[in-house]
């Protein structure tokens, strides 16, 4: 199993999340997190003071999915949130060892 | 209604203009009773716009704070109110309006008197014309007034109770003094220093207050990073919007209760024009503040044109009375222009402000002050530049003395620690927003 | 302009000096129409105040619920609001103000009736001395700030259509009958229970009403664990504070207008004395219950400053004008001390009250009234406390049948699962703060 | 104190009944001196009122924005009180209330002239009883109602500068012209139209102009996608209502100052009159909206109640005056439904409108105009429809060619990105909530 | 060693921090989430018109632990906030390469 | 390649940021979360009600990276926001499978 942690904009959220049913996936977890790189954040001037507003408002969608999604979810989170723009966003692909439905007890692929 | 009968044995024994009845007073008296209610009650009105003025202080500073600065500032704001009242009661309105030593030295006794007797009144012929109590209610709001202000300028990093302490010292003793040697009918009033409704002894004196605080407290952490000036904004300007309209509101009680009288033609419209004066002055200083920091920084800063409508005001309040409408909101403007300027400059030598409330209430009362000379062809420079040198002088001596004694008996600055946690945890055990991840 | 000259005709049949129009009153008739008007206008302004209030509860306990329940009570308070005047001019004024049956059974009819007619008013000869209209304003005002104080008491967990009910029959019945029997001239009045503007009357009623409902309902889920008392930090607190300066500036309203009369110099003297202790008594138990909470828990808790300065204002309504200042002052502060008692008295026998309204409301209420018989000569301990035995009776009593009626039929509490989602999606659809990560 | 005796003089010359001072004015002199004072008194005081209704605006704006458009809304809303109160007073109050050309074409003069002189008020023999300052004051505060109007219904997606240049254009031309149609004297006051206090000239002006710049405007990005109505839920919601309760408290001052006069029996009891029934109507529509979304979309659902409230007072806003209490509650009521259906409606048409602005103010505006023919005997339903059908055809007219050619010149809407990312930053560079995480 | 993500209903995250310290683990990072799975969001109605609340929120708990630990901990979270009832959250573990305390530079188990 | 997730005070971010800029990295992703550790948070009391304030605010920065960075990324991290004081916080170092840029759709190293 894999999870998949994608960095995108917010309001792109509710196309991916449309998206990602069609492809049968149901579940997420999404958090506001704030984003660094190469779309960089700009100054603006409060009280004749500047200030950096550089860290870009960003969500986070984490999924976890069985082995063989990977690449459809990955292809699919892209073709959705591509705006060509810079800042668009990352994907990460990370390893998990287990996954459990803390409800019913079950595991691995049965949990997701 | 019951509960009205039961007055009547009072009213009548006061009014009455039925021939059934009894002992009634003489037209004449009647007269002299109506003009002294209506004065009275429209010192009252005025008085309870003033206590007004409290909440939006509070509302100001606690929109222009940091979150985690929030309820130590509000705690502030509330007891600092409680105390001006209690120490004006105690010592301070006797300071500042009773019989003095001479016209520098006042005279010193405790708690208020009694109100004025009716015989009393009836013999004056209307010249004793409101009750002595409206008076102190519309009084002891002005020191309130003047302690708020320096509130916001100490925020985010004096300790709580220190600041407090130096409230009792300001409202029962420094604010008195300087208001007897104008409004007490000392030297200041003698040699002809106009100040309507106080730009200089309620605004100038807080600021100054203020200021020689800031200068012992020092900058906030992390405000003056090797030579830059970071911003620090405030956690929540809806608040600081509604805390500049309620002061507006108030101010129309500040200025247009310090006529003093409404209960004829001429004060009435007095009282008037004081009224379209002052809204005027404020509605000129933000949009000339908002339009600078427009073309200035290429932003409208709602922060700057709160702080240009509260400029407006305090330039109006030295002499709401004698300018034309169009002629109050040119001073306005000018307040506006001005404070912008100022916040800019004191930045610039990092003396640290987080609400404005030295260029507002300081430079901009001094603005108000001199304005009077072109204003009221009757009041010269000269005496306006005495009395704003004796107000600064006499508050910001005797709040550095006072401001030095707390900071060695108790300390005034909180640890650097608690800064960075914010005060409100520390002096308060509390977050103001409990529920929100503040930064 | 227009406008004004489309009045003239009714401005001149009632009232002209000049001699030039025919048909003008008597010089008598107009000081009648310039006193009748003077008491009428203060009236008004007086309720404007108190309605005022209505935001100051509405701010106050949504500053102290947690986020998820805020919509709900502010749902509440303004509904609770309007109900009252509703309820009130239907058939609440009637009760408390009409004809009884004899001194303990009020007479019964509905709507208000017309107001005073000019000719009634000067044959009075001043007796009949302000707007029949504006009485009906100033008192409905008081039935919603009875209602008010319910509100916090039983928040974030009662259903909101069951709440209203309630508002329903407290505004409409329960509150106007123990009004009659003490301002309606009833029993109470008749053996000298003496409430001036309603420390029992208004607000010992709303607090025994919150506390039957309290007791019906049970504390918040979480509040007590195991033998814990939990705390439950109130979720917005300058909404807290700004709630509380608007009770402070209506009070002034509440208390100043319970005088009635202004239109001469004793009454203008003694609303001016009643304006100065009303403000003494909040400032005396603001700082109180802040140094309690000082030296008691270590903190200088705002909630409880806050807390403290309306326990002042409640203890000072039974009789806010013989008192001097400075007695004012320190009943205001026997009111912040017992406030902040009576909180950690009420957690420890687990009566869960999230904003405090029962020991202010309540505990200092009967305070407030025990106080009288000190510092009025002419009132006797034994009739206050027979009145705040009545009063607390018959509000608890039928409070208590009410809320168990509204219990049987459509239940007082949400489910535990709407309790632990909150109130406000539940009962409005809407979330108070939608963008923020609430808890 | 010598602060008093300063101004004796002055007190005296005008007034005096003691028998010992000279030059003292007749009794007759003396009591036009007091009326005058009386309702100027009450003119200041209702016009501070109204003054602060655009707080109450501020706030509900804010909290039914989204908090990237707080503080822009914020903005728009302390700067166009000030420009209103700019403009009025260079050339608006001269257009409204200055000589006409004819009863269409308005005159055109600057400035504020002088006040009136006393020998004239007592010549007048009180035919001419406040000062014209007051009156300035109270009518300039009338024009920021209007124009605050307006930005509610363009929120969240309209250029500052454009908004503000319109106001110009609005409360220096648009309004008073048809100010003067109506209470400047001119046509529509001559064929009967009656509107007491502004459902028409006042609410329907701003929401005429508001549908108009909403038309050109465009919906928000987000609010209507693929025909489905998208719900865009407000930010703050304490702040709505805190801002809704600030518009009842001050719609006292703008419906009860309309009577223009309260220094008799008859005109005591008018206000009076008044301020019961805007209470009542207010109450009526918040509980009429509250229980109508309860049973409509299953929840109590605040903003609508809150909407409601407001309704109830626009519609009593026609005619305040002659419905007994009853009857203002169902005219209240009646706005409270109306305004519920109407926000549904106008989003089914895809006419975006986040505060509802347009419903309240402009389609109830128009029920209350209505109502006054049944509730009013001497008023034609005629007269009625040509007056609201002449105030909409001016007002939105000129305002399609004012908005048209901003729109020309400058650009009337943010660019999408703009908009998305919020018009805070990108127009005042500040946000509202820096600290916390706003979705 | 492995790091757990748990994602539970809010109002058990106290349960759970006590029945983790009675095993002994007194470390974890905790934040704010939305969750989206099985247990649909509702309905509701704003000014009449709807919107769909189908973010649910939940707290996400991070606790990073030895391997041996890795069941002992997942049982234990189970059992504290199970509630059999749907949305009860899911548990993840991944596998974590290194851990270093960053007061003491201590690394892996040392700093945990 | 690896993602770095370090746990630290959030005072300590800004200086943290330009610390890793100087090592040429220029993205992360930073999210609010609350700690609890050795430092143990403190008790307040709310109207005479005494409450835990036992999650201590922390800022999580991820930061994903190519192999041979992470020893001088852990390096700067300590260096940077070190305070010696408790509660300075953790570093946790986790494989990624990989990575891919949104905009472009590059992967791995080309994406990061
Ligand atoms: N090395 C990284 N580690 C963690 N997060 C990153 C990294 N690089 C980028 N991000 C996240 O991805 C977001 C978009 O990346 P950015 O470089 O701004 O745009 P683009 O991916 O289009 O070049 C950033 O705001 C940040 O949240
Ligand atoms: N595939 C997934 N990837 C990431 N998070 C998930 C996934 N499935 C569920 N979750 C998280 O777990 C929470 C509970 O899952 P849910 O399906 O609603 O209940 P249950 O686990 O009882 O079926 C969700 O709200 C979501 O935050
Ligand atoms: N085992 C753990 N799993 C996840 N996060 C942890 C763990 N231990 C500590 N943390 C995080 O690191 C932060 C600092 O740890 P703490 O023990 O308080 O200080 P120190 O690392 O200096 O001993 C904690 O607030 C918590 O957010």
């Amino acid at each position: 199993m894999k999870k998949i942690e994608a960095i995108i904009k917010p309001f792109k959220l509710d196309e991916l999340k449309e998206a990602l049913n069609t492809l049968g996936i149901f579940g997420m977890t999404v958090s506001e997190v704030k984003g660094f790189g190469r779309q960089k954040g700009h100054t603006e001037v409060y009280r004749g003071a500047e200030y950096e507003v550089d860290f870009i408002p960003k969500v986070k969608v984490e999924i976890v999915i069985t082995e063989d999604m990977t690449d459809k979810v990955v292809e699919t989170i892209i073709t959705t949130v591509n705006s060509g723009k810079i800042g668009d966003g990352k994907i990460f692909v990370l390893p998990i060892d287990g996954v459990c439905r803390v409800r019913t007890g079950e595991r691995d692929k049965d949990a997701i | 209604m019951f509960r009205k009968i039961s007055f009547f044995a009072l009213a009548l024994a006061a009014f009455s203009a039925s021939p059934a009845l009894a002992g009634e007073p003489s037209v004449g008296e009647t007269l002299i009773n109506l003009a002294y209610s209506i004065d009275t009650f429209y010192f009252l009105m005025s008085g309870a716009l003033v206590m007004w003025m409290a909440a939006g202080f509070a509302m100001l500073e606690a929109g222009l704070v940091r979150s985690k600065n929030t309820v130590e500032i509000l705690t502030k704001n509330v007891a600092l109110y409680s105390i001006a009242c209690i120490m004006y009661m105690f010592i301070g309105y006797n300071i500042m309006y009773g019989d003095g030593a001479n016209s520098f030295i006042p005279g010193l006794s405790f708690w208020l008197g009694t109100d004025n007797a009716v015989d009393a009144v009836l013999k004056s012929g209307g010249e004793t014309y409101y009750s002595v109590m409206a008076d102190f209610f519309f009084q002891v709001v002005f020191v309130a007034t003047a302690m708020s202000i320096v509130s916001g300028a100490v925020a985010e990093r004096m300790k709580l109770w220190s600041f407090l302490a130096f409230a009792v010292v300001l409202t029962g003793f420094i604010y008195p003094v300087e208001g007897y040697w104008k409004w007490g009918g000392g030297f200041l009033d003698t040699l002809g220093f106009s100040d309507f409704a106080g730009s200089g002894v309620v605004h100038l004196c807080g600021a100054s207050a203020a200021l020689a605080g800031v200068l012992l407290l020092g900058a906030r952490k992390g405000k003056y990073v090797n030579g830059k000036v970071k911003a620090i904004p405030g956690s929540n300007l809806p608040l600081a919007a509604l805390g500049t309209f309620i002061l507006w509101l108030g101010w129309f009680g500040f200025n247009g209760g310090s006529e003093l009288k409404i209960s004829n033609i001429e004060e009435a419209n007095a009282v008037s024009m004081i009224f379209v004066n002052t809204n005027m002055a404020a509605a000129g200083g933000l949009v000339a503040a908002l339009l600078l920091s427009q073309l200035w920084f290429g932003k409208a800063d709602l922060t700057m044109a709160l702080n240009g409508a509260l400029a407006g005001l305090v330039a109006i309040t030295a002499e709401p009375l004698t300018p034309t409408p169009l002629v109050a909101t040119l001073v306005g403007m000018a307040g506006g222009l001005l404070v912008v300027a100022s916040i800019i400059f004191l930045d610039k030598i990092k003396i640290d402000d987080p609400v404005g409330a030295i260029s507002v209430h300081g430079v901009v009362g001094i603005w108000g002050l001199i304005a009077v000379a072109f204003t009221n062809p009757e009041v010269s420079l000269g005496a306006q530049l005495t009395g704003i040198g004796v107000i600064f002088a006499w508050v910001f001596g005797t709040s550095l003395i006072a401001w030095s004694i707390i900071k060695a008996v108790m300390g005034i600055r909180v640890s650097e620690e608690e800064e960075l946690k914010g005060v409100d945890i520390h002096e308060c055990g509390l977050e103001a927003y409990p529920e929100f991840n503040g930064k």
